[in-house]
């Protein structure tokens, strides 16, 4: 091509392919995220945070680009600060979501941003919206996004049961996070994820050589194995 | 007479054309058929970077078991290293089915040098010519193995090591990496390696491919942390079992956000 | 015989009035007067042994074979014309080598064999060509164990426990069917297959001979290799001292 | 001549299974002038008769270069040797572009060979009529074959083809032992030795009908330096300084204590040359 | 047109697109935007940050300038490192330096590190990409230290120790390989000036010297080129022939200069000059 591609520019854009989960239960919301973040494929940044604070219990998890999503919650961020002043009380789960999703969807030609919100509010206890791409907003029990999370559908909706506690709860953002990651290219390092509920917000930390692990292949390339071996010693004579 | 050099039979392209002398009324047109023909594919099932290091005894090479599909790690459990014949070992990037094919081509010239029992053999140099004979044929058909490849042997006494790809571009040196391996591991491999080619034992020259794995499976999306590792030397070609190693996320642990957040 | 004169016998196109192609079985009479050929199919592998006749003592020892190799594990000697059988053996490495490349795994020998077989035929349907003036023993060890095969002039093969073939083919088959084939190992079919190759040599008629062996076994790793020279001259000495004991 | 029924062409097996028109064949080596191959440990040497068919004619070249290793000496029809050696040129040149090798000998001869043995079987064609003595040197050192027509390929020690040829074998027969350990200078003078002894009554060797071919260091008596000892021919003076180093014939057979060699006779041939089963 | 308005939006001035576009689709190719590779790091150590950084300014395949100077200063104890198009990463630093300088007149504090992070990547974000700067941030404030990255489309990395450019690659494996948390300030400058090392000899957009800035809570330490690993050395041999090289047969002497005889006509002598 002779002229130029503009598009060449936004290559350089850095992408969190990312792994990204939410997920509700009695008490309050687990949610986790993978720390990978790439220009093409190169990893920039192995360790980082894609748990973004938006209020005191309200929490999202960012996967698109990443100046796109950092500048949404930054914009929310500043949001629900202003609500909460002016309103006296804190905002809700619902009231963040809406937030993103106005911003999501009024500039939905501009961004590439997939968000998922969750926290605990007085008002509904714990809740789980999730805003992909086009600026839709969607409330789940659970909810998956970014790339890696195609390939763990069918282990989620395997998997998932309601009614879970806490730890079940946190033992399955964990299988799933570490199933998407050991799948998608995009997701990888440690997972990190957070346990909110009415009383506290706890971090959790999984270093990325203690992940769950699970069945790695065993494929061969190239002719297939004998299925028996032909023993040096007794070897079956064919008789002609 | 036409005064305009660019139309004296060579392409419009910034090479030669930098200040635009090209009249725009004249500028030719895209010929309907000129996507017609092309042959020139994708990689598709692909594996990452190869690394490779002269050392005391001989050539140490490593690559990981992992054949990516995009960004799907799709098979991870392949083997990238191939022996060829006793005293070469090739390892290669790239496209895997194109890989799978090399591997089919070498295994017969192996079987023809084998069945002429002269005592006569191929070695690694006589391998990597050949490699690149074919790579260089291929891609001038438009049609390249998507592959870069090194070639690492010991033979007579003398280690060989030298690479090849898609082009058929063909070079040599104490330390090669191709992939991203080039732009993560090269750096360290060279000032590890380099002047101590003649010095370096195997526990180092193993520390010194370990490291460098270690910062590849960091940095780069499409690698594993579970990679083999081949030996060459006086006594014959050694393809380690699967390995990993140890790697660190601890000072990962307290960092909150990526700005102003702390919590 | 009375084939000669008769005009039946100029081509292997041409059936004498009895039904019989000439041609063919004067291509018999060239492996006839060859130099024996032997295989030992043994419970864990295969030894080819050739008594190869020295026609001048000009000659370098062990560097003109008469035993090829096909593929990796499988290996062929031929009696009669030395360059025919470089042909087919040429014949049978590509034929091998077709084979990996359609079914991506090593080639089983009946698969050889049998394309031999056609190939070696054609060659007798034709008053253009002549046929083969070699027979072939072809042996392997794949995974279905080892296995012995011999090609003749017409394009017939056969799968055999013992094969000899050529000039003492049959003092060397008495021999071989004394033998126990199935409970030998290689080390010690190479030590019977020198000893058949020495007791079927004519030393009165015959020039100088070179035994040249090779073997398929758990020793060789299972490739088509030539007997290692220790072992070579240990089989030969035993040979000559079976030999020696037989003249007592 | 004895008219044959089964030698009319190279289709057809005699009821005793040999091919009259291959053995004809190789009667067409012995029509060439004469040529010795032999080898020692360090080289292998080329030396053949040249003639000429007139005062006026050039002598008729009877050596060619193959690649830097590897060098002919041909017996027989010069056309049919000169195609032989093109795609000898051809196979030496396509292994060191693919491979960056020197093609090794044997595979070199034996490529030829089964050239030729499809010209023994096919109808329409007939055998090739020239004998080579190849030599060359590869990992293995330096080497002596023979090809001829029949398609089979020979190592030997020493060797000679061409007219007469059986002379020099008897001579090389006889001292070929030696041959291992010979300086260069000693084995070019065995092969002059092995060489005069096809030479008709009252024929010498000289500098115009001489050519010697070398393969291995450096001779006392070469000027140039020879890399790699790769293969060189030398023709006329540079011939001169090993003609020099002769014994003469009389002093030669006393030195060896043998009688001399009975006069061998062209028409008694269809000894070892022809039988093609080995 | 835009000239017939009165009331310009601030920002880039996108009205030549639509001509842009109907030129490229003739084949004409607009100039290329051309960025510089670069190496430029930092890290964490105990005390502070250590920002580094290659003098290599490239347009395309020319080396531009051999000893530029890459880390900007933003405040005194805050300093950023840019790689990406020159220009823009010369004017944005300096913009937000401006910036910075007025926020701490105005508070009366000395500005934080965070603060001009998010100057920056407002603005880079409004810019959409189309301001070529990449940038390594690095600062001591009443917080402590931090350190940041902030790419060309605004996103912004929080870590310990961080590298950009063409030559990021080749930095980052060195630092992957030697960083510790908790390093003396000397092992932290010898680590960060091994990374730029690290990209000069392996970046082919990076080259010639080091920069290193080493910065305190009390003090900011600037070291221009503290290594100069691609000094020219002297030629073994030179060309200039000795006097006296050519030899010559005769010679003669032309006074070119001509004698000029002034006569004062005025009263003084001395003429004033003032």
């Amino acid at each position: 091509m002779d002229h130029i591609d503009w598009n060449r520019l936004k290559t350089g854009e850095v992408n969190l392919g990312t792994s990204i989960m939410a997920v509700q239960f009695d008490g309050g919301v687990v949610i986790g995220a993978d720390s990978r973040t790439t220009t093409g494929s190169y990893i920039a940044n192995r360790v980082t945070d894609k748990l973004t604070h938006v209020h005191d219990r309200i929490y999202c998890c960012r996967s698109g680009s990443a100046a796109d999503t950092q500048a949404v919650a930054d914009v929310v961020h500043y949001q629900l600060q202003m609500y909460s002043q002016t309103a006296g009380k804190a905002p809700s789960v619902h009231t963040a979501a809406a937030a993103f999703q106005k911003l999501c969807y009024d500039n939905k030609d501009a961004l590439s941003a997939g968000i998922i919100v969750a926290g605990w509010d007085e008002a509904h206890g714990p809740s789980v919206y999730n805003i992909p791409l086009g600026g839709g907003l969607f409330r789940q029990p659970w909810a998956i996004g970014g790339s890696g999370s195609t390939y763990v559908y069918g282990y989620c909706d395997a998997t998932y049961q309601e009614g879970w506690g806490r730890d079940e709860t946190v033992n399955f953002v964990k299988n799933t996070l570490a199933l998407a990651m050991s799948r998608d290219g995009s997701s990888g390092g440690v997972i990190r994820m957070c346990v909110i509920t009415e009383d506290k917000v706890e971090r959790l930390f999984v270093p990325g050589n203690e992940l769950p692990r699970f069945w790695e292949g065993h494929e061969i390339l190239g002719a297939a194995e004998p299925r028996k071996k032909v023993a040096s010693d007794v070897v079956p004579m064919v008789e002609a | 007479m036409d005064h305009f050099p660019t139309n004296w039979g060579r392409p419009r392209s910034e090479a030669f054309d930098a200040y635009g002398t090209y009249p725009i009324h004249q500028r030719p047109k895209t010929d309907s058929f000129s996507a017609g023909v092309q042959r020139t594919q994708q990689p598709i099932v692909t594996g990452t970077s190869v690394l490779a290091i002269k050392y005391k005894d001989g050539i140490m090479m490593a690559a990981d078991n992992l054949a990516s599909y995009g960004s799907l790690a799709r098979f991870k459990d392949i083997q990238r290293l191939h022996p060829v014949g006793n005293n070469t070992v090739i390892g290669a990037g790239g496209d895997m089915s194109d890989f799978q094919y090399i591997q089919t081509i070498l295994d017969e010239l192996i079987i023809d040098e084998f069945t002429a029992q002269d005592g006569h053999s191929l070695g690694p140099a006589e391998i990597h010519e050949y490699l690149a004979q074919v790579m260089y044929a291929r891609r001038t058909k438009m049609n390249p193995l998507w592959n870069s490849l090194l070639v690492g042997g010991f033979k007579d006494g003398k280690r060989f090591l030298a690479y090849v790809d898609l082009l058929g571009t063909t070079y040599t040196a104490s330390t090669l990496a191709t992939g991203f391996g080039g732009h993560l591991a090269q750096p360290l491999l060279r000032s590890a390696v380099e002047g101590k080619e003649d010095t370096l034992t195997e526990e180092e020259a193993l520390a010194i491919i370990e490291n460098s794995m270690r910062v590849l499976f960091y940095r780069d999306a499409r690698s594993l942390n579970k990679y083999q590792v081949a030996t060459i030397t006086e006594s014959g070609v050694k393809i380690s079992e699967s390995k990993s190693v140890e790697t660190s996320w601890s000072f990962a642990e307290g960092i909150r956000g990526y700005g102003a957040q702390v919590q | 015989m009375t084939s000669i004169g008769t005009g039946y016998d100029l081509s292997a196109s041409t059936y004498s009035p009895d039904g019989r192609i000439f041609q063919v079985e004067y291509a018999n009479k060239a492996v006839e007067n060859s130099g024996t050929a032997i295989g030992l199919k043994v419970k864990d592998g295969i030894v080819l042994a050739v008594e190869k006749l020295v026609h001048s003592k000009l000659l370098v020892p062990e560097a003109n074979r008469r035993i090829q190799t096909v593929d990796r594990h499988i290996g062929l000697a031929t009696a009669g014309l030395l360059a025919d059988g470089r042909h087919l053996s040429n014949r049978a490495r590509d034929e091998a080598s077709n084979y990996r490349d359609t079914y991506n795994s090593p080639p089983p020998l009946k698969a050889i064999a049998d394309r031999l077989g056609l190939y070696v035929q054609a060659y007798t349907l034709y008053s253009s060509v002549r046929p083969f003036g070699i027979s072939t023993i072809l042996g392997t060890v794949d995974p279905d164990g080892p296995g012995l095969f011999v090609v003749e002039p017409s394009g017939v093969f056969f799968g055999y426990n013992g094969a000899a073939v050529g000039k003492g083919r049959q003092l060397a088959k008495t021999e071989l069917e004394k033998l126990k084939l199935t409970e030998l190992s290689v080390r010690e079919a190479v030590i019977e297959a020198a000893r058949i190759i020495y007791l079927v040599h004519d030393d009165a008629k015959e020039k100088e001979f070179e035994l040249e062996m090779s073997w398929i076994g758990p020793e060789s790793n299972n490739l088509h290799v030539h007997v290692p020279k220790d072992l070579l001259e240990e089989a030969e000495a035993a040979a000559k001292a079976a030999l020696e004991s037989l003249v007592e | 001549m004895f008219r044959n029924t089964y030698d009319s062409d190279n289709t057809v097996f005699s009821p005793q299974g040999r091919l009259h028109q291959v053995e004809y064949a190789l009667e067409a080596v012995k029509q060439g002038s004469a040529a010795v191959g032999l080898r020692s440990k360090t080289h292998a040497v080329l030396l053949a008769l040249k003639r000429s068919t007139g005062e006026l004619a050039s002598y008729q070249q009877k050596m060619f270069r193959i690649d830097d290793h590897v060098g002919i000496a041909i017996a027989g029809l010069t056309s049919d040797a000169r195609v032989l050696s093109n795609f000898m040129r051809q196979q030496a040149m396509s292994s060191k572009m693919v491979f960056n090798r020197p093609i090794p000998v044997n595979r070199l001869v034996s490529s030829i060979a089964d050239k030729a043995q499809v010209n023994t079987q096919e109808y329409g064609r007939r055998p090739y009529g020239v004998g080579f003595l190849v030599v060359g040197q590869d990992n293995g050192g330096p080497h002596l074959y023979e090809f001829s027509p029949s398609g089979n390929s020979y190592e030997y020690y020493a060797m000679s083809i061409g007219a007469r040829s059986q002379s020099a074998k008897t001579y090389l027969e006889k001292h070929y032992e030696s041959f291992a350990d010979c300086s260069l200078e000693d084995l070019v003078r065995h092969g002059l030795h092995a060489l005069r002894e096809t030479l008709q009554q009252d024929k010498e060797l000289n500098v115009n009908n001489t050519s010697i071919g070398l393969i291995g260091p450096k001779s006392e008596f070469e000027e140039t330096e020879v890399p790699g000892g790769s293969f060189r021919i030398l023709e006329n003076q540079l011939v001169d300084p090993f003609l020099q180093t002769m014994i003469a014939k009389e002093t030669a057979a006393e030195e060896a204590d043998i009688a001399p060699a009975a006069a061998p006779s062209v028409t008694a041939a269809g000894d070892e040359d022809v039988t093609m089963a080995e | 047109m835009a000239s017939t308005s009165t009331a310009r939006p601030t920002g880039f001035d996108f009205s030549n697109e639509l001509r842009n576009n109907f030129l490229t689709g003739k084949g004409l190719p607009l100039p290329k935007a051309t960025s510089t590779g670069t190496t430029i790091v930092g890290c964490l150590f105990k005390d502070g940050i250590v920002l580094g950084a290659d003098t290599r300014a490239t347009e395309g395949p020319i080396v531009a300038d051999k000893n530029c100077e890459k880390i900007h200063y933003i405040t005194e104890s805050i300093r950023c490192c840019g790689a990406g198009t020159a220009a823009d990463t010369e004017f944005t630093t300096a913009l937000i330096s401006s910036n910075m300088e007025m926020h701490g007149l105005q508070t009366g504090r000395k500005p934080r590190v965070v603060t001009a992070m998010t100057m920056l990547k407002q603005m880079l974000f409004r810019h959409q990409g189309q301001i070529g700067a990449a940038l390594v941030l690095g600062g001591v404030d009443a917080t402590g230290p931090h350190l940041f990255t902030i790419h060309p489309h605004g996103s912004t990395d929080k870590l310990p120790y961080v590298t950009m450019g063409s030559g990021s690659l080749a930095a980052m494996a060195v630092f992957e390989t030697g960083w510790r948390p908790g390093m003396e300030r000397l092992e932290a400058l010898e680590l960060v000036k091994n990374a730029i090392w690290a990209g000069i000899f392996n970046d082919l957009g990076s080259g010639s010297n080091v920069d290193a800035c080493i910065i305190t809570e009390q003090h900011t330490e600037m070291l221009r080129n503290v290594d100069m690993p691609n000094q020219r050395v002297q030629k073994e041999r030179d060309y200039k022939f000795r006097q006296g090289t050519t030899a010559w047969k005769k010679e003669t002497v032309r006074k070119f200069v001509v004698d000029e005889q002034v006569t004062l006509i005025g009263g003084d002598v001395e003429m004033d000059t003032t």
